[in-house]
């Protein structure tokens, strides 16, 4: 990870092999994701419950491929990262059940 | 190389600890910070116990009265409590992983700063004659701008909201340290166990802090913004509140307890000559624990009204957490059992741990009974659990502490007899306090109660608990004596000062110089310093040759930027615009300063390296 | 100092320490984005418990406007591509090309934020106020947290160009860029969380 | 099991030694309590079987391996023990299960919903700064700090609050449930016994959260019908006509007598005479109700700090009206 900046030669060699293909290749997945929820929701045509579904889907698909790809989390030396993600993951899990089921007005 | 470095900035006297970001300094700030507002709290307890000394008493009012239990538990939890594990952290942990410092000194100073000017500015509320009052807790809608419409509660927002950041950025600091900053050959399970549960400390810190911001942040915008978070008449849900409260609020408990484990496991070990007894276990139980820790917050909700499938999943994964600190009691028995034990105050502080903890971790399991909890929720047998843990563990678990690493820390050793003092009354007064208090709870009276009335057998059982209250504060006396003829005394402590030290912290001087280790340590096994002793060596392997060492360089501004936010907090309480952009202003100008002028630091050439350590 | 050699061959001295350094930065960044994670966990959760109380105020369905949200969607998206590149052009040592994925970054952003500020401008309008409900409040308190990420991301991006300028790309500087183009990216996750959960969830009901 | 028998009924003997039959929760009166009280003499049981355990071993420890003297032998070094590690793993996880079977058992059982039950008594609960109403919704009557209950009947209470968060006690029938604003909780309670028992409120509400007790009063069927009656029946007003104006107008502008002015804001008045206590704390065993409601009315603050109620000096009350009203409503009692 951030030793690449110091030990940049043969970091840096590593990086031109591998080129922006693959960041595009997120970028082009990310934008139909957005589109896909976007017009679930335009058309108006499916019913909410099932939008509901394809909404959150495709967010959870897009969160995970930018902090896999933009994020770098998908490289070496992320334990700790992932880690730190995945219990705040958790953490929030809870809290949002609790915010939808434990909480009325 | 040298021609690199640039002229050291050294400050002198008060300047000095103002511009510190020496974590052996910043632990002792922490220390001195920490204990003022331990008095501070203790103070408000024994007034407490005053009033409650006898039915219908009047020695402080009703309003008074709901001050002092708000501050009380409010300065106990943020600025006692935790702050004094802070100054252990910071005294201890880079020394036990061989570290010359944490991996941010300049973050670990802001840190610092912060808590320091929440907690002032939490404290100026008694001279601002504006106190908070709805209790440690501040449920909503007590607490909400309806029913609380003076500046009380702003001061406990604006304080813990500043307080928090301090803490936050602490749990952050530790973390990275331990992660990247561990001395070669010092993997992950080779760490003491104190490091341990310092580092699921920060953690939890880290994932649990940010949940008390957004709350605070949601109660700040209800009460200075019309927001309407927690505004029932207006959509909003109190019943929100304690759910976000609670979700930061029951971490916290082990935020606290986990480095009180740490300690105990240190001591008993150090004094019983033994090794940790089921040293992967106890970490297992520690992580275990934590992670168990993020999923009971409802079963401080029991009687709200969750329903049955709630309060039914809160008990029972509440009382699954008593199987790993059940794992933690017997194996530090086990350690104890067999082993040479030696009592020292330090010793006797963390024996005493182990029974009185376990009697507060049973009633804790006797809470989990939801049904059962509807008769103890809210009643004084609440008050007797939670003190059992924090001050029979927690407070336990600091005193060993300091009178364990107090050599370390000052080069000085505490003085034994006046020690065992202060453990003596300490705990006896402990036990009397807060031993009656479970069957005050039973016999129905509820807990935050600023009097009672005669004929309901609450009497001598107050009585009791009020003696007790006495005989702690004479303990804390002790103490501070004992710290007071100590510093008196010359410089005695020896690098191994209890002589069976075992962590890498034993093998540098009392007190440690400034860059802590002249070559960092090879480490080759658990224990590191005891496994070098049994091969009859006098000294680690180092893992570099002796060389410069690089220090960061000292700093003001985070003490500039802590004034800053303590100003902005004024201003956003008393609706002054102008001060609350003109404080951050002050802090964001103080960041910009440091992105853009590079901290080179300097170093400490090999020839200077001896200055001032005293062997 | 010129921008290219320092990060290549000519390191100051004690080249590991000056690399710790680096590796703690992003470390610890990490561990506040974790931290930062539950921070709007936690908002989120609050809106969701809250998103229906909207009293006598709009409702969700009444307010948002989906063209206006895609548009800022598609902003913040092109944007953490841009610093995408910013950071393969760092890695390359390429510092001009750099300097222009950072600028069209915050560019972006600034789009995005302008967009934000006229979004709650027009609600404010429509008498959806801070005070107007529990959803008001909420909605404001998520997005607003937002918008100042966003905000802060902007200034402190600009502020790192300014650096890059004066001190090159160095070994203090490339951590620095590196945890920047991080935290822009965590802003454009949340972000898909925002327009997911709170607006075309709020426009389904 | 066998060895936990004795010990059981040890600790019931020795909780059961303290502490007021119409306060203790250790003495309970009802079917409610009845079961929280076993749940807590299990639980109680099985760690004070832990606590000894844990005591015997950590004082064996402490005489057998202390250190003597000139001591200087290095103890040997163990790692651990995985049977060992095992026993207090399963043990615990044993104990537990037999907790918590009986507590989730207990957690539906207590939750049911008697509101739709025609046989069971309905009583909303209305926590206000420091008082507390009950309504009767089937009689449409409303009383106010002593809830009165048939015996033998199941009651169903719905609680609420009209200002900040309270919680609903009595000890000795049953536990608490919090009152919270903007939404109802529902319990339920039993009286099988007749009597007077204390309730409290639990949960910090402002100064005088201390002081907000209030009475349940337990009478058999029909007694309470009386008292339903009584209740239904016209108000009694003063009969001097110049307490009366004092009364209606100034203290009818809050509080209610009978049908007068319901949906008041403070305590409605109906049968005072009769109550226990004035304001919840002023007991009329203690000193006579008149003397109390005279304490009570000429300046409430001094007795419950942060009351709502102004004082008579307030409101204007002379001597002569405060004597009158004070034992106009003395003598406002309801026989039942």
């Amino acid at each position: 990870m951030s030793s690449n900046h110091s030990a940049a030669g043969e970091e840096a060699r590593r990086h031109k092999v591998e080129g922006p293909r693959k960041h595009i290749v997120a970028f082009v997945l990310s934008l139909a994701l957005t589109l896909i929820a976007f017009a679930a929701v335009a058309s108006g045509e499916i019913n909410s419950q099932f939008t509901y579904i394809i909404l959150i889907g495709m967010a959870l698909v897009q969160v995970f491929v930018q902090l896999a790809f933009w994020m770098h989390m998908k490289d070496r030396g992320h334990l700790f990262p992932i880690m730190g993600i995945i219990f705040g993951v958790i953490v929030v899990f809870t809290m949002v059940i609790m915010a939808s089921y434990w909480v009325w007005w | 190389m040298a021609a690199h470095a640039h002229k050291v900035k050294r400050y002198r006297g008060l300047m000095d600890w103002l511009t510190t970001v020496d974590h052996k300094k910043i632990g002792i700030l922490y220390l001195m910070a920490g204990g003022l507002f331990f008095l501070v709290g203790g103070l408000e307890a024994v007034m407490i116990r005053i009033q409650l000394i006898k039915p219908m008493n009047d020695f402080v009012g009703a309003d008074t009265f709901n001050e002092l239990i708000t501050m009380h538990g409010t300065t106990m939890i943020f600025l006692a409590a935790m702050p004094l594990l802070f100054a252990l952290m910071n005294a201890v942990i880079p020394l036990q992983i061989g570290a010359r410092d944490v991996a941010f000194p300049f973050l670990n100073s802001l840190g610092f700063w912060t808590f320091f000017f929440g907690g002032v500015l939490l404290n100026i509320s008694w001279f601002a004659g504006n106190v908070p009052d709805a209790g440690w807790t501040s449920y909503v809608p007590l607490a909400g701008p309806t029913y609380n419409s003076g500046h009380g509660v702003d001061y406990y927002v604006l304080g813990l909201q500043i307080a928090g950041i301090g803490t936050l950025l602490g749990g952050i600091n530790f973390m990275a340290t331990i992660i990247n900053m561990r001395a070669p050959g010092m993997s992950f399970m080779r760490m003491p166990m104190f490091t341990w549960t310092i580092f699921i400390t920060s953690a939890l810190i880290v994932f649990a802090f940010p949940v008390l911001t957004v709350g605070l942040v949601a109660l700040m915008f209800d009460r200075l913004f019309q927001a309407n978070f927690f505004e029932t008449a207006n959509g909003g849900s109190s019943v929100l509140w304690e759910h976000v409260f609670w979700v930061f609020g029951h971490p916290e408990v082990y935020i606290l307890i986990l480095p009180a484990f740490g300690i105990i496991s240190e001591v008993v070990s150090t004094f019983a000559r033994k090794r940790l007894f089921g040293y992967s276990s106890m970490v297992f139980a520690t992580v275990l624990i934590a992670f168990l820790g993020f999923m009971v917050w409802a079963h401080h909700m029991f009687t709200t009204g969750l329903g049955p499938v709630a309060n039914g999943l809160f008990s029972i994964a509440t009382m699954l957490i008593a199987v790993p600190t059940g794992v933690k009691i017997f194996n530090w028995l086990f350690t104890l059992w067999g082993g040479s034990i030696c009592f020292t105050a330090a010793s006797l502080f963390a024996i005493g741990f182990i029974p009185t903890f376990v009697m507060g971790g049973v009633t804790g399991v006797m809470l989990a009974v939801a049904p059962a909890d509807y008769q103890y929720h809210d009643s004084y047998f609440v008050v007797a659990h939670f003190h059992y843990v924090i001050v029979g563990g927690l407070v336990f678990g600091i005193f060993s502490g300091l009178h364990y690493w107090w050599p370390k820390m000052f080069g000085r050793m505490l003085n034994e007899g006046l020690g065992k003092l202060t453990f003596w009354t300490f705990f006896i007064g402990f036990h009397l306090t807060f031993f009656v208090q479970h069957f005050l709870g039973l016999l129905g009276m509820p807990r935050r109660v600023w009097t009672y009335l005669p004929n309901q057998d609450f009497d001598t059982m107050n009585l009791v608990s009020t003696i007790g209250a006495f005989l702690m504060g004479v303990g804390t006396i002790c103490f501070l004596i004992n710290v007071v003829v100590t510093s008196a005394k010359a410089r005695n402590a020896k690098a191994d000062a209890w002589e069976d030290g075992r962590s890498l912290e034993w093998t540098i001087p009392s007190p440690p110089p400034e860059y802590n280790f002249k070559q960092l340590p090879l480490v080759r096994g658990y224990d590191a310093w005891w496994k070098e002793k049994m091969e009859g060596k006098s000294a680690m392997t180092p893992a570099e040759p002796p060389g410069p060492i690089h220090m960061p360089s000292p700093s003001i501004l985070p003490f500039i930027m802590s004034v800053g936010l303590f100003i902005a907090g004024f201003g956003f309480m008393y609706d002054k615009l102008y001060l609350a952009i003109g404080g951050i202003a002050v802090t964001l100008i103080c960041m910009f300063f440091r992105s853009v002028f590079d901290d080179h630091g300097f170093h400490i050439e090999e020839d200077e390296q001896e200055k001032g350590v005293h062997a | 100092m010129s921008a290219h050699d320092h990060a290549d061959g000519h390191l100051p001295h004690e080249p590991e320490k000056a690399t710790l350094e680096g590796r703690n930065k992003v470390l610890g960044f990490w561990l506040f984005l974790g931290a930062e994670t539950v921070l709007f966990g936690t908002l989120f959760s609050a809106f969701l418990a809250l998103r229906h109380n909207t009293g006598d105020g709009p409702t969700s369905q009444e307010l948002f406007e989906l063209p206006m949200v895609f548009a800022a969607t598609m902003i913040l998206l092109f944007s953490s591509l841009m610093s995408v590149f910013a950071v393969q052009a760092m890695h390359k040592n390429k510092v001009k090309p750099m300097l222009g994925w950072l600028l069209v970054t915050i560019l972006l952003g600034l789009g995005f934020l302008g967009l934000e500020v006229y979004e709650f401008l027009n609600y404010i309008d429509e008498g959806h106020k801070m005070p107007t409900s529990a959803f008001s409040s909420s909605f404001y308190t998520l997005v607003g947290f937002h918008g100042a990420h966003v905000a802060f991301g902007i200034l402190w991006i600009g502020l790192l160009i300014l650096q890059v300028l004066k001190k090159g790309l160095t070994v203090v500087t490339a951590p620095k860029i590196y945890v920047s183009a991080i935290y822009w990216h965590f802003i454009d996750v949340v972000w898909v969380f925002i327009f997911t959960v709170v607006y075309l969830m709020g426009k389904v009901g | 099991m066998k060895r936990l028998i004795p010990l059981l009924a040890g600790m019931a003997f020795l909780l059961s030694a303290c502490g007021r039959d119409d306060l203790s929760t250790l003495k309970p009166q009802g079917p409610v309590a009845e079961e929280q009280f076993n749940l807590m003499k299990l639980s109680i049981s099985i760690m004070t079987l832990v606590v000894v355990v844990v005591f015997a071993i950590c004082i064996y420890v402490l005489i057998r391996f202390r250190r003597r003297k000139g001591d200087n032998t290095i103890p040997k070094q163990v790692e651990g023990n995985h049977k060992l590690e095992i026993i207090w793993t399963v043990i615990p996880l044993i104990l537990l299960l037999i907790l918590g079977v009986p507590t989730i058992n207990t957690v539906f059982g207590l939750s049911k919903d008697y509101s739709k039950d025609k046989d069971a008594l309905q009583v909303k609960v209305t926590a206000h700064q420091y008082w507390w109403e009950f309504e009767y919704p089937e009689y449409g009557i409303v009383t106010a700090q002593e809830l009165v209950v048939p015996t033998g009947k199941k009651v169903s209470f719905e609680l609420a609050s009209a200002d900040v968060k309270h919680s609903f006690w009595i000890p000795s029938i049953g536990g608490k449930m919090d009152t919270n604003t903007g939404v109802t909780n529902r319990m339920y309670l039993e009286f099988p016994k007749e009597g007077i028992f204390r309730g409290k409120c639990a949960e910090l509400c402002g100064p005088s959260h201390s002081l907000m007790d209030f009475k349940a009063k337990a009478v058999d069927q029909a007694s309470f019908d009386r008292w339903v009656a009584a209740m239904k029946s016209p108000a009694v007003v003063p009969e001097d006509a110049k307490i009366k104006e004092a009364f209606e107008s100034k203290c009818l502008s809050c509080h209610a007598v009978g049908e007068t002015n319901s949906g008041a804001s403070a305590p409605n008045l109906t049968g005072v005479g009769s109550r226990e206590t004035i304001g919840g704390i002023l007991y009329n065993d203690e000193k006579p109700i008149e003397d109390n409601l005279k304490e009570w009315i000429t300046d409430p603050q001094s007795v419950k700090p942060g009351a709502t109620m102004p004082s008579a000096k307030d409101v204007g009350l002379t001597d002569e009206e405060l004597d009158g009203i004070s034992k106009y409503l003395a003598n406002y009692k309801i026989d039942y």
